[in-house]
């Protein structure tokens, strides 16, 4: 009899069906143009994934105390004196377990969708072969990430995921823009990477010897299924150096998700294809850094420090980008920055101790925003700009569209029943019963129950500015119509969880898996009597949001400020990202480049003039002794002479001082 | 027979070696500058007659064979000086030995 | 007492002065064709060498040895002039090959040149006072010895008659040479005032056991410079540049490559016992530290002569513009590598400084030859006038750049191995002399400057179109090709020669080093 | 019956360079053959070192395959033809096969003199082989300059514009750091009272020197060793001899040349003077962060694609010296598995950089840009390279970079920060330079310009196939390197 | 006694002045006059030192030969006999280089003990050292003067061609 759970050993198939996607696309894609130059094929390759995660999730939600893992040797040293005394060792494997298979469930769903909308999407793009390629290797290296048994592994794929990013958001490389926001991008999350690494680094070191079994080191610091994370286990709570780590562990997730301060390549990443947005730039990559952080808190744990660093950025965020969201004008960008808003929250979760909370909102964001990137997407797609002051009145010709936009934006409001109330309501309780033990945490919620507001209305500013009105502000606009069904059909399977994600959490085999995803520790919060008057309040602020939104630019209204409104400064600031763009592009630009020109003229002046120096004193004092060569044979009999009284006094003066100074010999 | 003074010998032959070297130095015309290298070649041959005279025996008797083969050996290097300062005179048509410099640097 | 057994240890003498005169008779009996006294005299220098190398224990013709290994390596009873020694012979084994390289080279010069006798008279007699020297044990007998060789290479220097570049060179020599001479001898007369004794076995034993005056610190210091002058040391070094640039070609491979060891030889021979055994402190006197040993002194001596010698040798070279006077002061300052041999005095030293020696012959000495035999295709003086010569003519620019390389101490050459050995033995020395090696590989660093300057020329400039080689009308051909013909089969095999000892003792040297080694230890261990 | 399988492979490299020599137009086939059959002794020599019958491991304690003959034997030193692979040699001597045969074939086109290129290039191949297998000082040495010939006449004959100066500037440095490397070895042999030029009898000796003469040594075989790895301040030889370098000139020197540094530098430094390395570590520590810094920082100023290759190679060997420095077995795994990489990785961006110069004409990423279109299979082939190099994983500097800096981590704590932080000054000046050549529109691009020839391509192919393969399994590697045992890594 | 000493006295100062001398005047004639009262006065101090074989040597040799042969190399490269030499005057470097070099030599004289014996040799003595033990010595001599005779003939038959 096979049963379901017989497939958690094979959960490495999924990454593997992408690399042969990657690997077939990549090759044989300019050949295959009656497949959509490959992109069927990685359509068909994505569904295959699909059923495996699918089924894995299934198996998982069936028996959520499951923790499957299987693993091989990467390398290994044997015992050596010092850190590693019992060996060294570095796996790669794969881990089932009730987060990692909610995790791949996203992955594969959004992954299979987004991949079937761009088939219609990027129709009519060149360089087809390499989009499929490389998101198929997007794939793949996501899959890798969700099921990596150890942080080594979970890094290597992190890295790759970023470097998918960074291909993908070049797509459009003739455009100076594109290419200039993929480097910045990789650049950004380069930083965060380097403190994740020395992180790893850290944990490594310190559970080398006390890890289980007689040192983490020796069976390759895998993930081991546990009631306690490591950190309260074995090193028993606070270590300044633990308390490093875990700082450096935020910082790598806030460089993938975008966190503050790291948070400015995520809008610029919107230079690539709005599939990419959609899938890597809100659903799946960016949370990566929430999943690392999950991650980190349910096995090996943070100090009361990092959870208090990790919730001011987390709540920080949230209201930060959400405010720079209100005034843009660009339809993806004002996804972007809810993106990162919402990514906000989800690091607040974690931060306060609820790793599966932040998971959970994790969960039904990557479906509500999807859905907004594609339902963004087709408006792109018919209408050709991002400009939400040119559109408008497109809720005639894309109905499919507009509502699909409009219930991702109800989710992201947080109105019940949609998914995202459920979510960013368990993440509001979960800090909030926190405040009282950790009365620090106290601004960082109110941040983030102010963004709700904010976020309800800038997303509704968007709709109503693109599908409100009766005709597009720009005259020049082509006539909008639908996509081909490729693009329609994930948008109605998105709204659909965009619609009911949220209500899984009633669904006891799923919270079962969230309660064994957290082990011991971050079980959310029973729900009392405050938790209501709190939701009330968030459905408030949402309602009210989305009326200001109405009120403002409802029915094709355009609300223009006032040149002399005192806001305007503000309103300048936040559209120049509080000049947190400039400032980075001036440190790289000036400063950095100064620093290498000065080094350059140090190099080739100074260090190697430096050398030249001593040529031209060689060849100075050449010149000069060649003058005693003077063809007059008296004077070389002159030198004889002069060297004969040399040597006397050698003989007489000097070699003795010497020899009688130092000995001889 | 007692000695004669001994730092009249060698002064005597130190400074025929210093007036040798002081003519090498400062004349120009290759036959003096022959002359001036007798003149200190003497001062060795001068030297070996000296202390044989005064270390007596067989070893003393070497001296002396010493001054005789460098008497023989100085008259050679004169006769070899002497033809190149004939071949030089010819060739240049000068013996001044500071105008001959072709070669140098 | 046979004839024989007094010839036998003086075969190769004998041979040689056998030669010497038959050549000198050739002239009176006007047979001058340079073919032939060439033959004699190659063949005499071979035979000589044949049976050096017999008594030195080669394998295959150690039959011929005309001494057994017990004749030799004790030292002398009483005061003989002369004594064979192992080093010794290998000395005569490297004089012999230099001679016999420049012979070689030199039966392709003008068969119908008149002077031929002349010359080859002179080379094998030049030759058979180097050989003398080798068997020195007296000092009076080594000057003497080394004035033959003096005498001869004064006249082989003004051999071409009629060039006045030639005839300044050699008056230069002579000049420079008969007041060294002069010193020497004055040296000598002093040392001989303080021990009353001219053998050098009888002089190390003295200085060993009896202290010194200063008389004999004078001494040693006139014949420093006295020997200093053959041996081309800084200061005393400024006659060699002009002579090695205005000499015939082949006598200035043979002033570079053989006459020049027999200074540095004679250096061994008259510092090595003070060097090894006088550590006994002086009697006192108005110039010296009262507590300080004789040996000490000179080795710190020779040491600052050795690093001025070649630091200045190679600062000079640096610039230099023409081919010779190039090699002339990378020939000087090995001479400076050479005396750090005698400087430290221990057995490993002075082989390292033999093989230095050895090898020296066939680097700058075939160099030499190879340029005498390039300036003969019309090719100019200046290091610049080799343009190209690398695509013109490879062979010749392989050979020439295997004796620069070697010359500059890269591996698989005779000379990097002359150079491991003697740095080597400074290292294992040890004291000051680590010093010594690191001022000596910091040197060969800076000769490889102007080696790689001629390399670069040779091999990656392209030839000038202007220096148009003899016998070819301007224009009228390709420019690129010198004349048809090379160097002539006696050159071409002596620096074939050499390019084959610069490789395979570069690969092999076991053979070599081992005798050298062997000799070195022997002579090291002579005395009281 | 024992095979003697190293110096088979070393007479197989001559013979193979003299046929080269000596082949005139079909000298490419010749060099060809020459690569295949190295290759074959590699795998044998692979065979040996894990068991292989008939091979006398035994001789030189601790090498796995070893063949000794008595080459010069004086009362007072005596040097024999010793060699000898453990692991650590094993890796760099599979490192030159697999360079020299995708040097060889990225080469097949070379039109100036054929011949002598392509024997040139065996040569130096032959030296680095030297290097790697030589237990004798001697010996050691005298590869070790054999190197420096072919290369030196590999830039001066067949380089750039200024290749006369460039060859000379390299010659230079270099060999004044192998003499003053000389008169250290030299003095390892003496001052350890012993006459044997044999790894195996000064290992014995100078690990017995107390630690004032042990450091002394150590230093002044760290500068011989230095320069060649370059280290800053004596490391401006290195970028001009690269510019002017012809191509599979520039690979092997950086792929080959500079791993003859940190391999001589373990070999004959670290593991046989502890107590020198342990006085002279903060020397090495400042040394290898300041290369570390300075060649990474002028990255980012360089115009000249393969100038900046070179300065990141400068970068990239400051944290294999920093690896060694560390004193530990982890960071001597790391150090070697980085220069495997580097030697892998490097040689694919300098002959993408060739390929450029080959079909643009010009190497200055400001005045040409935007050449994916024209290009697509050489811009993927420079991706692939930078990529590489910046550290990303599944390709093969990423487990040595993770390895390196997480032995810093161990040894160092937090100084570990600076080799972290200029990984991200490593990224800036690849994207950047990816930004500015690959991608944005086409300029300076001339007429008729069009992908690179299949031998280019393929010699880059099996660069990148080694660079995927051994990404994904540096076990391979690290199996090997631990597999034969350490001397004396007294661990952290 | 005294009678010898100063005899010693008034030679030294005749040698050191005919040397100074020959170098010093104009004439080159007259430089070859005292060159040869130079040599006389030489062979003198011989005697004095009993050594009459030498001081004989040294009149035939020097006194006759050399002088000789330098009168003819004046002869044959001056036109006029009474030619002067276009002197180049003192110079301050080689005088002090010549009175440092004496002041260096004369300076070890101090290591001597004044007055010890003079030994008189029967030339018969000094006839059969030269010709037995120490032979090979006018070997080399003749050798030598092989050389020289050869060269220098060959040197000097050009001019007459």
């Amino acid at each position: 009899m096979v049963s379901l759970a017989d497939l958690f050993g094979y959960a490495f198939l999924v990454p593997l069906l992408m690399v042969l996607s990657f690997v077939i696309v990549g090759l044989a894609g300019t050949r295959l143009k009656r497949f959509e130059w490959g992109g069927w094929l990685a359509v068909g390759f994505a569904g295959a994934a699909l059923v495996v995660g699918v089924l894995i999730a299934a198996a998982e939600l069936m028996d959520p105390s499951r923790y499957t893992n299987v693993q091989f040797t990467w390398f290994h040293l044997p015992a050596a004196p010092g850190v590693f005394p019992n060996g060294f060792s570095l796996v790669a494997g794969t881990l089932v377990d009730p987060i990692s298979a909610l995790m791949l469930l996203v992955v594969t769903v959004v992954g299979f969708l987004v991949m079937l909308y761009s088939i219609g999407y990027m129709h009519h793009d060149h360089g087809l072969p390499r989009y499929y390629a490389e998101l198929s290797l997007f794939l793949a290296a996501m899959s890798g990430l969700v099921i990596a048994n150890n942080l080594f592994e979970f890094f290597l794929f992190w890295e790759l995921v970023g470097v998918c990013s960074y291909f993908l958001i070049g797509f459009y490389y003739e455009k100076p823009s594109a290419s200039s926001a993929a480097k910045e991008a990789f650049l950004v999350t380069r930083v965060g990477d380097v403190m994740f690494l020395l992180g790893i680094f850290i944990y490594f070191y310190y559970y080398a010897t006390t890890g289980p079994s007689g040192g983490w080191a020796a069976n390759g610091f895998v993930f081991v299924r546990g009631t306690t994370p490591f950190l309260a286990g074995a090193m028993g709570g606070q270590s300044t150096v633990l308390t490093v780590a875990g700082i450096m562990i935020l910082g790598g997730a806030a460089g993938k998700s975008a966190q503050f301060p790291l948070h400015v390549w995520l809008p610029d990443a919107m230079e690539g294809p709005t599939t990419v947005s959609a899938l890597i730039h809100a659903a799946t990559m960016v949370a990566a850094g929430v999943y690392l952080l999950a991650v980190t808190s349910l096995f090996i744990g943070f100090t009361s420090t990092d959870q208090l660093a990790i919730v001011a950025v987390g709540g920080f965020t949230t209201f930060f980008a959400a405010t720079m969201a209100v005034v843009h004008p660009d339809i993806k960008r004002v996804i972007a920055y809810s993106t990162i808003s919402q990514l906000g929250y989800m690091v607040l979760a974690v931060g306060a101790g609820f790793a599966m909370v932040g998971l959970f909102h994790l969960f039904t964001h990557a479906f509500f925003k999807a859905l907004l990137f594609l339902a963004a997407g087709s408006v792109i797609h018919a209408v050709g700009t991002q400009d939400l002051f040119k559109m408008g009145g497109l809720r005639k010709s894309m109905r499919v569209t507009a509502a699909a936009f409009a219930i991702g934006g109800l989710a992201l409001a947080g109105i019940p029943p949609f998914a995202g109330f459920w979510s960013k309501d368990d993440v509001l309780s979960a800090v909030y019963s926190q405040l009282p033990s950790h009365p620090a945490y106290w601004p960082f919620f109110v941040l983030a129950v102010a963004a709700v507001f904010l976020t309800a209305y800038y997303i509704f500013r968007a709709w109503f500015l693109a599908f409100s009105g009766d005709k597009p502000r720009d005259p020049t606009l082509p006539h909008a119509h639908e996509g081909p069904w490729v693009m329609q059909v994930p948008l109605v399977v998105l709204s659909a969880f965009a619609v009911g994600a949220g209500l899984f959490i009633f669904w006891p085999n799923f919270q079962g898996l969230l309660l064994h995803g957290a082990g011991a520790a971050g079980i959310p919060p029973v729900y009392g009597p405050a938790d209501l008057a709190l939701s009330a309040t968030s459905v408030f602020l949402g309602v009210a949001g989305i009326g200001l939104a109405w009120a403002l630019w409802g029915h094709g209204k355009v609300f223009v400020l006032a040149d002399s409104s005192p806001v305007q400064p503000l309103r300048r600031l936040l559209l120049n990202r509080y000049y947190f763009k400039v400032g980075f592009d001036w440190i790289g630009a000036k400063g950095v480049y100064t620093v290498a020109r000065a080094a350059d003229f140090v190099d080739r002046f100074v260090i190697d003039g430096t050398v030249h120096g001593f040529e031209r004193m060689f060849a100075e004092l050449s010149d000069r002794l060649r003058r005693i060569q003077t063809g007059v044979v008296s004077d070389y009999a002159a030198y004889v002479v002069a060297g004969l009284i040399a040597v006397f006094v050698l003989l007489l003066f000097v070699a003795p001082y010497l020899v009688a100074k130092f000995g001889g010999g | 027979m007692s000695g004669l003074p001994i730092v009249g010998f060698v002064g005597l032959s130190a400074a025929l070696l210093a007036v040798g070297i002081f003519g090498i130095l400062t004349r120009r015309n290759f036959i003096l500058l022959l002359i001036a290298i007798e003149i200190a070649m003497n001062a060795g041959i001068l030297n070996f007659v000296y202390f044989a005279a005064y270390t007596g025996g067989t070893a003393g008797l070497t001296g002396q064979a010493i001054a005789v083969v460098l008497v023989g050996f100085a008259a050679t290097e004169v006769a070899v000086g002497l033809a190149i300062v004939l071949a030089l005179n010819r060739l240049r048509g000068s013996i001044n030995v500071a105008e001959a410099t072709e070669l140098r640097r | 007492m046979d004839v024989a057994s007094f010839a036998g240890p003086f075969l190769p003498e004998i041979l040689l002065l056998a030669g010497t005169l038959l050549v000198f008779l050739l002239d009176v009996v006007r047979v001058r064709r340079n073919e032939v006294v060439g033959a004699v005299t190659v063949l005499g220098m071979a035979l000589a060498l044949l049976f050096v190398l017999a008594d030195l224990g080669f394998a295959p013709i150690a039959g011929l040895a005309t001494i057994s290994s017990g004749g030799i390596d004790t030292v002398p009873s009483g005061t003989p002039l002369y004594a064979v020694t192992s080093l010794g012979l290998v000395f005569q084994a490297i004089f012999l090959l230099a001679g016999l390289l420049v012979a070689l080279a030199s039966l392709s010069r003008p068969s119908r040149e008149r002077g031929a006798p002349i010359f080859f008279g002179l080379l094998s007699l030049a030759t058979l006072g180097m050989l003398l020297v080798a068997i020195a044990s007296d000092l009076i007998f080594l000057l003497l010895s080394i004035e033959i060789t003096s005498i001869a290479t004064y006249l082989l220097v003004a051999y071409t008659r009629r060039d006045a570049r030639s005839m300044e060179a050699a008056m230069k020599m002579y000049i420079i040479g008969a007041l060294s001479t002069t010193l020497s001898f004055f040296g000598a007369s002093l040392l001989y005032g303080a021990y009353g004794t001219t053998n050098l076995y009888a002089i190390r034993a003295v200085a060993g056991t009896g202290g010194y005056p200063v008389l004999v610190l004078l001494g040693y210091g006139f014949l420093i410079v006295g020997l200093a002058f053959k041996a081309t040391l800084v200061p005393f070094h400024a006659w060699a540049v002009d002579v090695y640039d205005g000499a015939p070609t082949d006598v200035t491979a043979f002033l570079a490559g053989g006459s020049k060891k027999v200074g540095l030889f004679a250096f061994f021979l008259v510092f090595l016992g003070p060097v090894l055994l006088a550590r006994t402190a002086p009697s006192g006197g108005p110039f010296t530290n009262g507590a300080v040993a004789l040996g000490p002194v000179l080795q710190v001596t020779l040491s600052v002569l050795a690093v001025v010698t070649m630091t200045v040798g190679n600062v000079l070279a640096l610039l230099q513009k023409e081919m010779k006077r190039m090699l002339a002061y990378s020939s000087i300052s090995q001479a400076g590598y050479m005396l750090i041999g005698v400087a430290i005095g221990t057995a490993p030293a002075l082989a390292g400084a033999t093989l230095q020696m050895f090898a020296h012959v066939f680097m700058k000495g075939a160099a030499f030859l190879l340029v005498a035999g390039v300036a003969a295709w019309g090719v100019g003086p200046l290091i610049e006038d080799w343009r190209g010569l690398g695509t013109r003519r490879p062979l010749t620019a392989v050979a020439f750049a295997l004796m620069l390389l070697s010359l500059a101490g890269v591996p698989l050459t005779i000379g990097f191995v002359s150079k491991f050995v003697l740095f080597s033995a400074a290292v294992q020395a040890q004291g000051y002399f680590v010093w010594l090696a690191v001022a000596g590989l910091l040197n060969s660093a800076l000769s490889v400057f102007y080696y790689a300057r001629v390399l670069k020329v040779i091999f990656f400039e392209a030839p000038a179109p202007r220096s148009e080689p003899l016998g070819v009308v301007a224009g009228a051909s390709e420019p690129e090709v010198l004349p048809a013909g090379g160097f002539g089969y006696g050159r071409a095999t002596a620096i074939a020669l050499a390019v084959i000892v610069i490789v395979a003792v570069g690969v092999y040297p076991q053979p070599v080093l081992g005798a050298i080694q062997a000799a070195a230890q022997q002579f090291v261990s002579l005395g009281p | 019956m024992t095979l003697p399988i190293l110096s088979l492979t070393i007479l197989t490299l001559l013979v193979g360079t003299v046929a080269t020599f000596l082949a005139g137009s079909r000298a490419r086939w010749v060099a060809l053959a020459t690569s295949a059959v190295f290759l074959g002794e590699i795998a044998l020599i692979f065979l040996g070192f894990s068991g292989w019958p008939g091979y006398n491991g035994a001789l030189v304690p601790g090498f796995s395959e070893s063949e000794s003959y008595v080459w010069i034997h004086l009362s007072w030193m005596r040097i024999n033809y010793t060699v000898g692979v453990d692991g650590i040699s094993l890796v760099l001597i599979l490192l030159t096969g697999i360079l020299q045969v995708a040097t060889v074939i990225y080469s097949w086109g070379e039109s100036k003199r054929p011949a002598a290129y392509f024997g040139l290039l065996l040569l130096t191949c032959l030296g680095s082989f030297g290097v790697f297998v030589a237990l004798d000082i001697l010996l050691f040495f005298l590869f070790w300059e054999a190197v420096l010939v072919p290369m030196f006449f590999l830039i001066g004959f067949w380089g750039g514009p200024q290749r006369r100066y460039a060859a000379l500037k390299f010659f230079i440095y270099t060999h004044v750091a192998s003499i003053v490397m000389l008169v250290g070895l030299l003095a390892l042999v003496f001052y350890s009272g012993s006459s044997s030029f044999d790894f195996s009898s000064v290992y014995a000796g100078a690990r017995s020197l107390s630690a004032v003469p042990q450091t002394f040594l150590f230093l002044a075989l760290f500068f011989g060793f230095g320069v060649k790895f370059p280290m800053v301040p004596f490391h401006t030889w290195l970028p001009d001899a690269h510019v002017e370098a012809p191509t599979g000139g520039s690979v092997l020197l950086a792929g080959l040349l500079l791993k003859l540094g940190g391999y001589g530098l373990i070999r004959w430094a670290v593991e046989v003077l502890p107590s020198g390395l342990h006085t002279a570590q903060p020397i090495l520590f400042f040394v290898a962060f300041l290369s570390i810094v300075w060649g990474s920082v002028l990255s980012l100023s360089q115009r000249d694609l393969k100038r900046l290759v070179a300065y990141s190679s400068i970068n990239h060997m400051g944290i294999v010296l920093l690896a060694i420095a560390l004193d530990s077995s982890l960071g001597l795994i790391a150090a070697v598995l980085l220069m495997f990489a580097h030697g892998i990785v490097s040689g694919l961006l300098f002959m993408s950089s060739g390929s450029v110069h080959h079909t643009f004409g010009s190497r200055d990423i400001a005045s040409i840009g935007g050449i994916t279109p024209t290009t697509p299979a050489l811009s993927t082939l420079i991706m692939t390279g930078s990529l590489a190099s910046l550290g990303l994983p599944a390709l093969i500097s990423f487990p040595a970079e993770f390895t390196a800096l997480l032995a810093t981590w161990n040894g160092l704590s937090y100084w570990v920060f600076l080799p972290l932080a200029i990984l991200v000054v490593t990224a800036a000046f690849y994207l950047w330079m990816m930004q500015r050549l690959l991608f944005g529109t086409p300029r300076g691009i001339p007429a008729g310009a069009h992908d690179i020839p299949w031998y280019e391509g393929a010699g880059m192919g099996i660069l990148v196939a080694f660079t995927v393969l051994f990404g994904i399994l540096p076990g391979l590697l690290v199996n090997v390197i631990v597999s034969s045992p350490i001397h004396g890594w007294p661990g952290p | 006694m005294i009678l010898e000493e100063l005899a010693f006295l008034a030679l030294a100062v005749v040698a050191l002045a005919t040397a100074l001398l020959a170098l010093l005047v104009r004439e080159l004639v007259h430089t070859i006059l005292w060159i040869a009262v130079f040599f006389v006065d030489l062979s003198a101090i011989y005697f004095l030192l009993e050594a009459p074989f030498l001081g004989v040597l040294q009149l035939g040799v020097y006194a006759g030969a050399v002088t000789v042969l330098l009168l003819f190399g004046i002869m044959v490269t001056r036109k006029r006999i009474f030619s002067r030499e276009a002197t180049t005057g003192i110079g301050a470097v080689p005088l002090a280089l010549a009175l440092v070099t004496f002041i260096f030599v004369i300076a070890s004289v101090g290591e001597f003990s004044a007055g010890a014996t003079v030994h008189a040799y029967d030339p018969t003595y000094l006839s059969q050292n030269l010709f037995n033990v120490n032979g090979p010595w006018l070997l080399l001599l003749g050798l030598i003067m092989l050389g020289a005779v050869g060269g220098a003939i060959y040197l000097v038959r050009e001019g007459r061609e």
